[in-house]
């Protein structure tokens, strides 16, 4: 592959990305709010948020806090650019495990009792999402022979049907990383949990605008990695990832949030048992 | 020089060293005889290097009588071993010890015949270079480390008489045997060397004389035992089966009738690797003096263990062998990362990550892949040089702070500065991407996946446990870096702090230097052990047939992530505004909160070790018995084919 | 239809020093707590408990003591007494000791506020603090 | 800065804490969030830390504990941001004006911005005071002077 | 888990309940007690509502220098029970069904007697 | 073990209102609770002796706004009592309906807070949308949403006329429309099952040494409710006591749910039954003596005492609120929870700071 198209493309997704993301985020509260039977805020309403938080004047209670949060940031961003020049998925998974190592040491940082549990939780969170997230490459791998995204764009048929249990698995870190009920344990987008917002309890103003950047970014790119399923052609894959978000929002608005023993055992279990059982099949099949 | 003084000079230099420092009873005239000889013997194993690299395999047979006195001192070591059975009651060191003398002669005399000739001796290709140069340069930082460690810690006891000579004899001792080891050809001198290793780990582990040091010492010694009778029991059978106990022949020959022998060296490297469910000696060694953990945990000892399973690689591939040395490998790996997670003692965190990563490199001699083989490889160099580091720092934090607990290390930022910025370096490049270890956890995870079948248990194993390591490390690492600001002066031992930021350069330097280090290095070993090139390394980027790892450009970009925002933070000057407490912080002392009866209470923010599901009293016994039944079924699977 | 008016005469009223016979007596027959009121009644206290039997019905008992003596705690016996003993000792300044948990007169009120706001007549205009 | 200037009216995060009301508007307050008169469609959102919020919505006539607490709140949230004193006994006390424990009202303690007036508020009245606090939210601008806080 | 979901479906399909209440403003209850209204033509200064208003919002004062009684009401006091319009003998008071509008200071409402 | 030791409230985004607990956590499970309340003590009781007697109504409906109209009823039943006045019937059956129509909207509330304190948002929402038909039908009634401010002293100052009564009926036939959506959600639902069932569990004879009322005490099988003392017209509608065996959280939200469909009926037999007459009866003298009522709150038995001396204004007044009593049983409950139960448990009980601290 020559790397010109790759740098373009990836280049154009890091730009659009914070839109796209954005426009999600705008997306999910007013399709919340409308599930609820409000009206909701507008669509643009995440940037706004966004603006609001920029203006704001910081209160900082860690210096080692604001520089990960910086980190977290920036290595979300390598692994998003990464994931959009068709690199190593592993790769990507590792960076963004990285990324959210950033963001727990961030609040670990702050020794204020609230934002360590929230760490810890995202600790957690991590340990139901990331076996999953690096299976799926592996199943990927089974089907397409590479690890690469540029493998799956190669591969001559889509992934969906036969990795079905490996996408529903998916769905599941897709929910941890969305934040959504049931898994919404460390830090929930609704403000009234017993961690008053655990890792970003101590960020404020432009910190938690960068934050929110970033949940964009990440957004985008679990999105994206849905489409993954089915690129032949695109279209239908980015179809896909928007059914598999408006069914993470529908899930969000029928569950209560769970624990974090329950969440582990729900990840690992249905998570990591339907990978296995698909590529068990999968060789089993074929 | 020549290869055979240079040979000699790896394996005797640090033995004549060691039978100095027994006579000096002065620590500076240790110091000023240490320093010379460590780099000494770092220079000679370069030389080595340099001279084997190039021109491939050495081999070495020294004259036919150093066979005898081997053998001799083999029953001399032997009858010691029995010695501290009696002494000490212990039933299991002297039942074991029994067995090893009634299994010994049967072997020697009765299957071999006596004397067999082996030639070579000693072979010494790349693979034993890896090793060599690891256990020569991490082994020797680790020396003289010691040498800035030791008074302290005798000051610390208050000793009267100090015990550091026997303590350098043999710590010194150690990385000679270590040498030998690794050089070794033949089995018997193979098992010489292996049991001087635990004669040397049994000593140091009970250094401190403590009932604990003593009680844990003859644990490490009894299960190093049952790893010993099963590699004298491999040598018979090997013998029988095969007619030869040359490695090199074995390995090669790829007869299917040195399958049991080799699934029997591989659990003695198993229990000398504190595999579970052997991993409780490992953890019962944290009662030595730190440099031991650091010395046993890096560069000898336990990589012996995987050195040998991963030595015998090529003669088990493809086999239902390996595939169960792959699983028993993964789900080592997974389990101790788990148990890692409940342990609040840091030498026991490292402790389980160690082994952890041998239970990864074990698995990776069992994937049996060209990626798998050098991703076992790069784990044996970035393990050692991360985690001895991480021990050093651990100790010095231990003796500046009064404690291992990891509690006590929150915060350390703000008291041990340097220590913290060594030892956090340390974490990332055990954790993340783009360093070392996580480069060779990625490589076995994409060689995992690469195979087939039964495989998948294993790549579940290594998502699992990777998951795993994330967490133990990070909640240990995020709760260092920030404390309140206290006005201390960090004492800075110049040989302790030397060392420890040489490790932490190295562990940065090799990682972001990995693709010179894999043309070098791990290729030649990948080569001289028969297997294909893993990686493509054309351009700056390291390409394998399915996979893809950039590392010069993540680490620009992990670089600009991690270090701008840092440097830029530490501009921050302002003051820092207090964390929330649900409005009733008390002004003035951080954390500290209006509680009942409105009097001032501090808030406490200890760990999570969620010890109800990681817990060892819950997870041991689970993985001990798993393990167990793993590896039953990997002998029952050999011999029942 | 509930009886509202209370018959004064009809409470037995007794002294500190029997009230936890009383009260151990009421709890081995099932009775629990339900409240305390206090009266200042300068120049003593009169504090009236009530319990409920396993019924609906509920049982008086009234002590009379004067405003320096010591009233034990039935929180021992009855857990959920604690809260309310606390208050009367914080709004009145009634001396009771053993309180199974000991709010030390901060449970509702804050050093600045006006301390015994209860009672009817202050010993000395020791008022400390602000208030209205 | 215009964006900037524009986004800060369209998203005012609130912290709402009672100082020692009856929880009569403490609810209106909530009620303000449900389907019926959904604020969120202001870009309001209840968010239940001083270091995330721009508007202060407090209930109650502060008594003697809860002084101090309010006082932090208001410290630890970062410029700008604005008060609204919900109730009457936020603005002067109300029935509780002869409560010995009470302070008499939020401007005793910290600067209000905008008061709701009716006990308790109706949720109209308290999307007037938003509407109104935002006005005087744009007027602010970031790391204004901070008001040095309340008398007493 | 799926109990919820026939809510949902029945609030995305029959549009959101939300009264827009800024721009559309909703007919108050006839009965609501929302503000105080006063007459001062009405009033004749007896001060029955500044004695038994449960807020003390309402004052009345007499200034014989002056001679003139004036009234004070406090609305932000006013916690709107409408004991006052009850007992107004001459029926100056009476509860209105609009809320006040949220205001950035505190004013009294201020009304004197011409004479006495 | 490492401990966490941190303030759980005074201001914190589960509690609408002002308590602290201070919490010791090993990991994430509770060991240690001490509650630490005060945030919003006014000194409601003092203020009631320098009242006007007939102005102390207004002041016990701000004890708390969402059982106000139960507070102020208790008052008025106690001062009538003392002074032997006889409310008129119809004024009784009117303070039913409001009663009742005031523990619905507290139940909806409270079970809106409850699905909010486990996540559930959109379950948070459906219930206190449906609760604002109760708050439009109190507002219709009488005047004000929360704080109705419509019971007097011999009687009660509003009525349900002819022209209202259909209005009240049709909005009541609204609400249990609604409230059969919302009741299999809380009481099938899985995930709020996996929250509730086994949290907080207060064994049946420590639910009552421990002195709980109300839903508390009937989640763990007392059949024990003022109600079923009489007062008003409660003996006349047949009113049974909601009795749950669970005792656990469920259990208590399951006595709550049950009780908002039980005062629904309730409010609908007492406009069937409504006689007509007077609202107030005049009452001139002033209180004297003392006085001692329970009646039955949403969150329980609240017990006032008053004693008058003969003036306008009374010597004492006590006021022994429901989470008074449940208090304690909260310490007992939440050491070895974990952490994320703690706003369940906590909302278990359905603490009502505002009327505990007065
Ligand atoms: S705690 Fe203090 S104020 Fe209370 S009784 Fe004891 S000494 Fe008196
Ligand atoms: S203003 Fe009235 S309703 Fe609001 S909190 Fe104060 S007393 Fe309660
Ligand atoms: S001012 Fe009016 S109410 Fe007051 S005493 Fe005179 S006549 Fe009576
Ligand atoms: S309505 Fe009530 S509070 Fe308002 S002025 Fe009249 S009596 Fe006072
Ligand atoms: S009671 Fe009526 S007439 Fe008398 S002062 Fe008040 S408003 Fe005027
Ligand atoms: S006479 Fe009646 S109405 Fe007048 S002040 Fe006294 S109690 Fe109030
Ligand atoms: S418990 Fe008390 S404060 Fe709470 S609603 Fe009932 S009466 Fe009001
Ligand atoms: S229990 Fe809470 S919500 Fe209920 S009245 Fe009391 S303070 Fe208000």
């Amino acid at each position: 592959m020559t790397l010109t198209w790759p740098i373009i493309i990836a280049v154009a997704a890091v730009l659009l990305a914070p839109l796209v993301g954005g426009l999600l985020r705008g997306l999910d509260r007013k399709l919340t709010a409308r599930m609820q039977g409000r009206l909701g805020p507008p669509l643009t309403q995440p940037f706004y948020d966004f603006g609001k938080l920029v203006g704001k004047s910081r209160s900082v209670s860690s210096r080692a806090s604001i520089a990960w949060v910086w980190s977290y940031f920036l290595l979300t961003l390598t692994a998003f650019a990464l994931f959009f020049l068709g690199q190593d998925l592993l790769v990507v998974f590792f960076i963004l495990a990285f990324a959210g190592g950033a963001l727990a040491f961030g609040a670990l940082s702050a020794r204020s009792p609230y934002a360590r549990f929230g760490a810890n939780r995202e600790l957690l969170q991590m340990l139901s999402y990331e076996p999953i997230l690096l299976l799926a490459a592996v199943a990927i791998y089974f089907q397409t022979g590479g690890f690469t995204v540029y493998s799956v764009f190669e591969a001559n048929q889509p992934l969906l049907p036969f990795l079905p249990l490996v996408f529903v698995a998916v769905l599941v870190a897709l929910g941890i990383k969305m934040r959504k009920s049931p898994f919404d344990i460390a830090a929930s987008e609704h403000a009234h949990q017993e961690l008053v917002r655990g890792v970003y309890t101590e960020y404020s103003g432009p910190h938690l605008a960068l934050i929110e950047l970033t949940h964009w970014y990440e957004l985008v790119l679990l999105m994206a990695f849905l489409a993954l399923f089915w690129v032949q052609p695109l279209w239908v894959g980015v179809l896909i990832a928007f059914a598999a978000y408006f069914l993470e929002l529908w899930i969000d608005n029928i569950a209560a949030r769970l624990r974090w023993s329950w969440m582990l055992g729900a990840s690992w279990g249905v998570g990591i048992g339907f990978i296995v059982a698909n590529l068990v099949l999968l060789s089993v099949l074929l | 020089m020549s290869g055979e003084l240079l040979v000699s000079l790896l394996v005797l230099l640090p033995v004549a060293v060691a039978v100095c420092c027994l006579a000096l009873r002065n620590a500076a005239a240790q110091k000023v005889l240490l320093l010379p000889a460590m780099v000494l013997l770092m220079v000679a194993a370069a030389a080595l290097a340099l001279r084997v690299l190039p021109e491939g395999p050495f081999a070495l047979t020294p004259a036919a009588v150093w066979d005898n006195i081997v053998a001799v001192l083999d029953y001399v070591i032997l009858a010691y071993f029995l010695y501290i059975g009696v002494t000490s009651r212990n039933g299991l060191v002297l039942g074991l010890a029994v067995v090893l003398a009634v299994l010994l002669p049967v072997v020697q005399f009765g299957v071999l015949g006596g004397h067999v000739a082996v030639s070579p001796v000693f072979h010494i290709d790349a693979l034993a270079i890896v090793m060599c140069l690891v256990i020569s340069v991490v082994g020797s930082l680790i020396v003289l480390y010691a040498t800035d460690y030791m008074p302290a810690h005798e000051a610390h006891l208050k000793l009267e008489r100090t015990r550091q000579p026997q303590f350098f004899f043999w710590f010194v001792l150690f990385l000679g045997v270590m040498n030998g080891l690794v050089f070794a050809n033949s089995l018997l001198w193979l098992f010489f060397f292996w049991e001087v290793t635990t004669l040397c780990c049994y000593h140091l582990i009970r250094h401190n004389l403590t009932d604990e040091a003593r009680e844990n010492a003859l644990r490490a010694l009894w299960m190093n035992l049952v790893g010993s009778v099963a590699m004298v029991a491999g040598i018979g059978l090997a013998y029988n089966n095969a007619g030869t106990i040359s490695i090199q022949e074995l390995v090669t020959g790829g007869s299917a009738l040195v399958l049991l022998p080799l699934a029997l060296f591989c659990l003695t490297g198993f229990t000398k690797a504190a595999q579970a469910p052997f991993q409780s000696w490992l953890l019962g060694a944290m009662v030595a003096p730190t440099p031991v953990s650091a010395l046993l945990h890096s560069s000898t000892m336990v990589k012996a263990g995987v050195y040998l399973v991963l030595r015998l690689a090529p003669g088990y591939a493809d086999t239902s062998l390996s595939l169960l040395v792959a699983i028993f490998g993964a789900f080592v790996f997974m389990v101790t990362s788990l148990l890692a997670i409940g342990q609040n003692i840091s030498k026991r965190v490292l402790a389980y990550s160690t082994i952890a990563n041998l239970g990864l490199i074990v698995c990776c001699a069992g994937i049996n892949t060209d990626l798998a083989i050098a991703a076992g490889i790069a784990l044996i160099i970035f393990h050692a040089v991360s985690k001895g580091m991480l021990f050093m720092a651990v100790g010095v934090a231990e003796q500046q702070i009064g404690s291992r607990d990891i509690e006590d290390l929150d915060g350390l930022a703000a008291r041990r500065p340097v220590l913290t910025i060594a030892a956090v370096i340390g974490m990332l490049s055990m954790l993340f991407l783009p360093f070392g270890v996580a480069f060779a956890k990625w490589a076995a995870i994409e060689a995992a996946g690469a195979q087939a079948g039964w495989f998948i248990a294993v790549v579940t194993f290594l998502a699992v446990g990777s998951a795993a390591t994330l967490v133990f490390w990070s909640k240990w690492l995020g709760r260092m870096l920030s404390g309140p600001v206290v006005e201390t002066k960090e004492p800075k031992p110049f040989l302790a702090y030397g060392t420890i930021l040489l490790l932490v350069s190295g562990a940065v330097g090799l990682s972001i230097f990995v693709t010179p280090l894999i043309t070098v290095l791990i290729q030649p070993a990948l080569s001289g052990m028969g297997y294909d090139q893993a990686f493509d390394v054309a351009g700056w980027h390291l390409r394998t047939t399915f996979g893809f790892f950039p590392p010069w450009a993540l680490f620009l970009a992990v670089a600009a992530a991690v270090l701008l925002p840092a440097l830029a933070a530490r501009g921050y000057r302002k003051e820092l505004d207090p964390v929330y407490l649900c409005g009733v912080n008390v002004d003035g002392p951080e954390l500290w909160f209006t509680g009942i009866a409105g009097e001032p209470v501090q808030a406490t923010t200890g760990g999570a070790y969620w010890t109800q599901l990681f817990g060892e009293a819950r997870l041991t016994p689970l993985s001990n018995w798993s393990a167990l039944v793993l590896l039953v079924a990997l002998l029952a699977g050999v011999i029942l084919r | 239809m509930q009886q509202v008016r209370v018959d004064r005469g009809a409470d037995p009223v007794i002294s500190p020093d029997a009230l936890l016979k009383e009260v151990e007596l009421l709890a081995s027959e099932g009775a629990r707590f339900t409240t305390m009121i206090c009266l200042d009644l300068d120049p003593e206290f009169e504090i009236i408990y009530l319990f409920q039997k396993p019924t609906l019905d509920v049982v008086r008992l009234r002590v009379r003591m004067a405003k320096d003596e010591e009233l034990p705690s039935i929180s021992s016996i009855l857990l959920g007494a604690v809260l309310m003993e606390n208050e009367i000792r914080e709004f009145f300044g009634v001396k009771i000791i053993n309180l199974a948990i000991d709010f030390k007169c901060r449970m509702l009120l804050s050093e600045k506020s006006l301390q015994m706001p209860l009672l009817k007549v202050r010993p000395k205009p020791k008022l400390t603090g602000g208030g209205e | 800065m215009g964006f900037l200037k524009r986004a800060r009216v369209k998203s005012p995060w609130i912290l709402h804490y009672c100082t020692g009301g009856c929880n009569g508007c403490d609810i209106e307050i909530l009620a303000c969030l449900t389907p019926l008169y959904d604020v969120e469609r202001f870009g309001m959102l209840n968010i239940g830390n001083p270091k995330h919020a721009d508007v202060l919505m407090i209930t109650g006539p502060v008594n003697w504990k809860n002084r101090e607490v309010l006082q932090r709140l208001y410290a630890q949230t970062p410029d700008p941001k604005v008060v609204i004193a919900v109730g009457a006994c936020a603005a002067t006390g109300g029935v509780f004006h002869n409560c010995v424990n009470t302070l008499g009202g939020v401007d005793k303690v910290i600067p209000v911005d905008v008061y709701v007036r009716g006990c308790a508020a109706r949720p109209e009245a308290i999307i007037d005071g938003v509407v109104l606090a935002l006005q005087k939210l744009e007027e602010k601008r970031s790391g204004g002077v901070a008001h040095a806080a309340g008398a007493r | 888990m799926p109990l919820m979901s026939g809510n949902l479906i029945k609030n995305l399909f029959s549009g959101p309940a939300t009264r827009p209440y800024p721009i559309v403003k909703r007919e108050p209850f006839p009965r609501a007690r929302a503000r105080l209204a006063y007459d001062p033509d009405k009033c004749t200064y007896c001060g029955i509502c500044a004695n038994i208003c449960p807020a003390a919002a309402i004052s009345v004062e007499e200034d014989r220098e002056n001679l003139h009684i004036s009234r004070v009401y406090n609305s932000f006091a006013c916690i709107s029970c409408a004991r006052c319009a009850e007992l107004c003998p001459q029926g100056s008071l009476r509860m209105e069904v609009s809320p006040h509008g949220a205001a950035d200071a505190k004013t009294v409402a201020y009304s004197a007697s011409k004479e006495t | 073990m490492a401990r966490v030791t941190f303030p759980f409230g005074p201001q914190h985004p589960v509690l609408p209102e002002a308590i602290q607990l201070q919490l010791t956590c090993e990991d994430e499970r509770v060991v240690e609770v001490l509650p630490v309340i005060g945030y919003m003590h006014r000194g409601i009781e003092k203020a009631a002796e320098a009242n006007l007697y007939p102005n102390n109504i207004f002041l016990c409906e701000r004890i708390c706004g969402i059982c106000s109209f139960i507070h102020a009823l208790c008052y008025c039943e106690l001062i009538e009592g003392m002074m032997r006045v006889e409310v008129p019937p119809r004024a009784k059956y009117l303070r039913v309906v409001w009663s009742e129509l005031s523990r619905i909207h507290s139940h909806m509330l409270w079970l809106g807070l409850l699905a909010d304190s486990f996540g559930f948002e959109s379950l948070f929402m459906q219930c206190w949308r449906a609760r604002e038909i109760i708050l439009d039908t109190l507002e219709m009634t009488t005047g004000q949403r929360v704080i109705q401010s419509s019971c007097v002293i011999g009687g009660v100052r509003r009525d349900i006329d002819l022209d209202m009564e259909p209005g009240v009926r049709r909005q009541m036939a609204a609400f249990q429309k609604e409230l059969k959506s919302i009741y299999p959600v809380f009481a099938k639902d899985y995930t709020v099952k996996l929250r509730t069932v086994g949290k907080g569990v207060l064994p049946r004879d420590q639910a009552w040494s421990l002195g709980t009322v109300g839903p508390t005490l009937r989640g763990s099988g007392w059949a024990d409710d003022a109600r079923t003392l009489g007062y008003a017209v409660y003996d006349d509608l047949g009113f049974e006591p909601v009795v749950e065996i669970g005792c656990d959280s469920y259990a208590r939200m399951m006595v709550r749910l049950r009780e908002v469909v039980q005062s629904v009926e309730l409010v609908i037999k007492a406009l069937d039954q409504m006689p007509e007459g007077d609202l107030t009866v005049t009452v001139k003298s002033f209180p004297e003596g003392e006085g001692l009522i329970r009646v039955e709150q949403p969150r329980g038995e609240l017990v006032e005492y008053a004693r008058g001396n003969g003036t306008a204004y009374l010597e004492r007044l006590k006021v022994r609120t429901p989470t008074f009593s449940n208090i304690p049983a909260l310490l007992v409950m939440l050491p070895g929870c974990e952490l994320a139960d703690v706003p369940v448990i906590t909302m278990s009980i359905d603490p009502c700071i505002a009327c505990t601290e007065r």
